[in-house]
């Protein structure tokens, strides 16, 4: 029964989002303000039980009650390392400094959480793109070429090999902003604008399956296994 | 303090985080690891003020009677049964997890879905000859559509034989991606790259400060 | 005319879209299908299977790319009940298990197939790749228990089965990069045998490990599903269908395109 | 200091003996060493041994370890017979062991080799493999520093033409004229994602020209922390243009940080609210289209940028402008001319410059087979 009912509301919300294809109208914005509210509480939720409990509230009661071992004489190694637990603190503390915008007096408080997840976002950045996009994609258009050495390429592969590099070459082109685009960069960064747009037909053609395959699927939900619960 | 402050931390995580890449001494790799359960923990404060305004939002909406006013009541409905539910009997409570796959999921499967309506009338739309440019863009994405059913392949060979491509359309298309397609995106992501780099040492070196907005 | 062709209501694209997906779902009418070797190898692979053997379907995609996917387990699990080849279903992705759980109830249930003896469903564990590592040596050390609690020791179909030794074959059904790392782990270090079944999105990344014969047989997209459904003579299965249709649409958005061109040059030579 | 040297000679004097006392086979695996895995945290010791001649019959190898003179333990089970080094990663930091490879053979009979040195696992305080990822690094900063400090010393530093960005002005006064409001979305990106700030610097030079001509700007976010820093970047552009009045904070505000949720509340504002101009700026996931196309069918001139590449053709489709990658970084120099942000646009060209040449220098060397380029650019973990 219960699994009915889910099927039956699955349906009558999937039908109000469709709604929206013919124009704006109340079924749809039923859904959209009810799915807003929805979803920002399942973050709520989320946010509590993958984030704060496990990271912050388990570690620190721990090491709280580790803390009351050390006080008492009963402490071992282990309610020692627990101690590490107290860490938490600080990052909670940071995270406090949030509210500090409701106050208009201490609003500049919320630049330090801000500042530190920015630092902590370029940090990572840096080396992480370093490696795996510049030198990866480098290595990638360069590596083949090691294969028409070898000889074990066909005519077809290594034309297919030499029109990567011309494509990656003529792309970076594109991007060069400090130069004027004329003479022969203007036409090479034609040639990259090229590449771009058969890039971009590839990937646009290539996807039409996979969003197809997401309507099938819906379509399939509510002819089957919503009509099926009528007829 | 309002400042210098900010900037000092934020160049200390920043280049912390990047040394964490280079050294990978014990110590430093547990600084790592605590530094990323850090962010995760500082992050969900930010939620309850963002939420906050959210309430806010729709409180001023329901208070002066702007048009469809009422709808904020359904955005208050699914927030307050989620939490209540959710927060406390946990994400695997049964109730919860009949609303989530019953309203929530449904939901996102069709907002999903609705992408085979759009992608068809974004092609029809933007899919006409006008310049070179668009013609490219077009061609390859009609080959590429074609190599990916498999009448387009009893077309191709019927029609295109004599292309280099020995199985069909399919062979184009997978030609297509692993050449042309693959040489665009190499292209722009070393370009894209390049940008958050520069971006990053910006920031971390404290010449870019417009994310701690204006006043001393 | 023209201009109000070129300029139509997308509205009536929707309907166009609409119908091409809806007709097809309710009418099957069958477009020819040549089954294609990588799809064949699969299906005589476990053709060919003893009964009693056990096959690991892994259903490594999430809830936003199921329909591909679907489709090729339901076509392969039929199989697999109809010649008594056992299933043991898992999954790396987090938020998937109750849904795998749930089809492979459906399917074992279409086939009359019994929990625990046919077929189980061990779930989540996280961790991908101490999972896919671990199972190597050992699968109860990974999963004490099912999905459904018990006690891997006190499962019926379990009682012969330690690790990757008793285990003909992983279908990997994947929107993702798990292939890779299953042929990584678990081909290259236990030599458990591996097959795939991916969404279209991703197939192109397939081929290589298809070339070195490091994946066994692959289902591409409903393609797959639809020439695995043709081999097993089932009429109006899911990845018929979802093929069908998904032809059917793709010819009607070629077709817009080519007439909405034609419309433009017809115009353009009006107006020069 | 004189301990250790001392312990390393009663070891190194013990080893020997140990290993005269084993008699020497044929297929006893030769030049086994144990050393501290390069490179790791100290968590691992690697063995290595030479491979053994074809004809001996070796099936497979076992490790055996010992922690100075308690027993021998067995680890990680029997080996395959090609096997030719193992990485023990189930060791106590700071304690010494010794090690023994041990052959078994077809007729399960086993021959040990000589027994190692001690080893200790020790972390290394700086990745040897990545050194060229650090030059790298440093290299490309100081360009960036370089062309940045060059460009503040009052250098003119030429920008090239990015079309989308000369109708930022167009679009914003044509909202102007037909008193609608403008639309902001920055995507799915949280702060410390850089295109977001990418995006948030767009913002600001949009939000002054906003606060000029009194149109209302409208920027529904879906992330917390960057909610509260738009604010504050909009706040502030508002100031500089001295129209603290004109600035309202309701116009900025959080719909939810679920990514369909998001596209479903974002397309309901567009169709009831039509915007006059919509900015989609940042990074987009699957949603770029379901709100690039809403944003098409009322009729508003849109102007996109992300660096998310799988989402640029849906935007090249379906908006007037698209900045494509890396000129949404540009945009920011462009639009607010500022000597720093031209500076490290040139900077970005160096960059460039040096791939440029790495990629040509490296296809002409690799058809010569000299592979040292591709080996500098491996991945190291």
């Amino acid at each position: 029964m219960i699994e009915i009912i889910g099927i039956w509301v699955a349906a009558f919300l999937t039908l109000c989002i469709y709604s929206f294809l013919y124009r704006d109208n109340p079924f749809y914005r039923f859904a959209e303000h009810l799915f807003v509210g929805i979803s920002v509480g399942y973050g709520i939720v989320i946010a509590m039980h993958q984030g704060i409990i496990p990271l912050a509230w388990v570690p620190l009661s721990e090491a709280m009650s580790a803390l009351w071992t050390v006080i008492t004489g009963q402490a071992t190694p282990e309610t020692i390392n627990a101690l590490w637990g107290l860490v938490k603190i600080i990052p909670i503390a940071i995270g406090l400094l949030f509210f500090a915008r409701l106050s208009p007096r201490h609003t500049w408080l919320i630049r330090y959480p801000i500042a530190i997840l920015i630092g902590f976002g370029a940090g990572i950045a840096i080396p992480n793109e370093l490696q795996a996009n510049i030198f990866a994609q480098t290595r990638g258009t360069i590596a083949p070429f090691a294969a028409i050495n070898a000889g074990t390429l066909s005519a077809w592969d290594i034309f297919g090999t030499i029109l990567i590099v011309i494509g990656v070459i003529c792309t970076l082109i594109y991007f060069f902003f400090s130069m004027e685009h004329r003479g022969a960069i203007s036409w090479l960064s034609k040639v990259g604008i090229a590449f771009l747009m058969v890039g971009f037909g590839a990937a646009f053609g290539n996807t039409v399956m996979g969003r197809l395959a997401l309507m099938i699927h819906r379509v399939g939900f509510l002819i089957k296994d919503w009509l099926g619960t009528i007829f | 303090m309002k400042r210098q402050v900010p900037l000092a931390l934020c160049f200390l995580f920043g280049i912390v985080m990047i040394l964490t890449q280079f050294v990978p001494h014990k110590y430093v790799q547990a600084l790592y690891k605590e530094f990323i359960d850090w962010g995760l923990i500082i992050s969900p404060f930010a939620l309850v003020l963002a939420v906050i305004t959210l309430i806010q939002t729709h409180t001023t909406r329901v208070r002066r009677r702007t048009e469809h006013w009422q709808y904020s009541f359904l955005v208050f409905a699914g927030m307050i049964i989620m939490v209540c539910v959710g927060v406390p009997f946990g994400e695997q409570d049964s109730v919860f997890v009949w609303l989530y796959d019953n309203v929530q999921v449904p939901m996102d499967a069709t907002m999903f879905s609705l992408l085979a309506f759009f992608i068809a009338s974004a092609a029809f739309r933007a899919f006409r000859a006008r310049s070179f440019e668009a013609t490219l863009l077009l061609v390859t994405a009609m080959i590429v559509m074609l190599g990916n059913i498999p009448i387009g392949d009893l077309v191709w060979n019927k029609v295109m034989s004599w292309t280099p491509w020995a199985d069909g359309a399919s062979g184009a298309r997978q030609w297509i991606l692993d050449v042309l397609n693959s040489a665009a995106r190499r292209g722009i992501i070393l370009g894209v790259s390049l940008g958050v780099i520069s971006q990053s040492i910006r920031i971390i070196l404290g010449i870019e400060r417009s994310y701690l907005g204006g006043g001393d | 005319m023209l201009e109000r062709f070129m300029n139509m209501d997308r509205r009536i694209i929707f309907i166009l879209i609409a119908l091409v997906v809806i007709i097809p779902t309710l009418i099957p009418i069958r477009l020819p299908i040549t089954v294609s070797e990588p799809t064949q190898k699969l299906y005589d692979y476990i053709d060919t299977l003893p009964s009693g053997s056990t096959i690991m379907i892994a259903f490594d995609y999430g809830p936003s790319s199921l329909a591909e996917p679907e489709p090729m387990a339901k076509a392969v699990m039929q199989h697999c009940f109809s010649k008594g080849v056992k299933v043991i279903g898992m999954t790396l992705y987090a938020n998937t298990p109750t849904l795998a759980h749930k089809l492979m109830r459906r399917i074992a249930a279409e086939n009359k197939a019994v929990y625990g003896e046919d077929y189980i469903f061990l779930g989540y564990r996280p961790g991908a790749l101490q999972v896919i590592l671990g199972m190597g040596t050992n699968i109860a050390n990974v999963f004490e228990t099912d999905y459904e609690k018990t006690p891997i020791t006190e499962i019926p179909m379990m009682q012969n089965i330690t690790n990757y030794d008793q285990i003909a074959l992983l279908l990997d059904l994947a929107a993702g990069s798990t292939t890779g790392a299953w042929i990584v782990y678990a081909n290259t270090r236990y030599g458990l045998k591996i097959a795939a079944g991916v969404t279209a999105v991703i197939i192109a990344q397939m081929y290589p490990y298809l070339q070195t014969g490091q994946l066994i047989g692959l289902m591409p997209g409903y393609l797959g599903a639809a020439e695995y459904e043709k081999l097993l003579n089932v009429a109006g299965g899911d990845g018929t269908v979802g093929l069908n249709t998904a032809s059917y649409a793709h010819l009607l958005i070629i077709g817009l395109v080519l007439l909405g061109n034609i419309a433009f040059f017809v115009h353009r030579r009006k107006e020069a | 200091m004189i301990k250790t040297t001392q312990w390393v000679a009663i070891c190194l004097v013990l080893c020997l003996s140990v290993s005269t006392a084993f008699s020497q086979e044929s297929a006893a695996p030769s030049n086994v060493t144990a050393v501290d895995t390069p490179n790791d945290d100290g968590s691992s010791i690697t063995i290595k041994w030479d491979a053994a001649a074809e004809d001996t019959g070796i099936s497979g190898y076992q490790i055996l370890r010992r922690i100075a003179d308690g027993d021998l333990e067995e680890i990680g089970g029997l080996l395959p017979a090609e096997t030719t080094n193992y990485v023990d990663s189930s060791i106590q930091q700071g304690t010494a062991y010794t090690y023994i490879v041990r052959a078994v053979t077809e007729a399960e009979a086993t021959v040990d080799s000589e027994q190692t040195a001690p080893v200790k696992g020790t972390g290394e305080w700086f990745h040897t493999g990545k050194t060229p990822l650090f030059v790298a690094m440093l290299l490309f900063s100081a360009a960036i520093v370089w062309n940045i400090y060059n460009a503040r010393s009052g250098k003119e530093i030429f920008v090239r033409r990015i079309p989308g960005l000369e109708a930022v002005d167009e679009a914003l006064g044509r909202a102007t004229e037909m008193g609608r409001s403008i639309l902001y979305v920055l995507g799915l990106g949280g702060v410390d994602n850089v295109a977001t700030i990418a995006s948030m610097t767009i913002l600001g030079q949009v939000a002054r020209r906003t606060a000029d001509y009194e149109t209302p700007l409208r920027v529904p976010c879906n992330e917390p922390v960057v909610l509260n820093v738009v604010r504050e970047v909009v706040k502030t552009s508002y100031l500089d243009e001295g129209r603290p009045d004109a600035y309202n904070e309701e116009n900025i505000f959080f719909l939810t940080g679920d990514q369909f949720a998001y596209a479903a509340g974002v397309d309901g504002m567009m169709i009831r609210e039509k915007p006059a101009a919509i900015f989609l700026q940042g990074t987009f996931a699957a949603e770029s289209l379901l709100m690039a196309e809403t944003g098409n069918s009322i009729g508003a001139i849109q102007i996109a940028g992300t660096d998310s590449e799988h989402q640029l053709p849906f935007f090249i489709a379906a908006c007037d402008y698209t900045l494509i990658g890396e000129e949404l970084y540009a945009a920011s120099a462009y639009l607010s001319r500022e000597p720093m942000l031209l500076g490290s646009l040139k900077g970005q060209d160096w960059g460039k410059i040096l791939i440029f040449l790495t990629i040509v220098l490296g296809v002409v060397l690799e058809l010569f087979g000299v592979n040292w380029i591709t080996t500098l650019l491996q991945r190291v973990s």
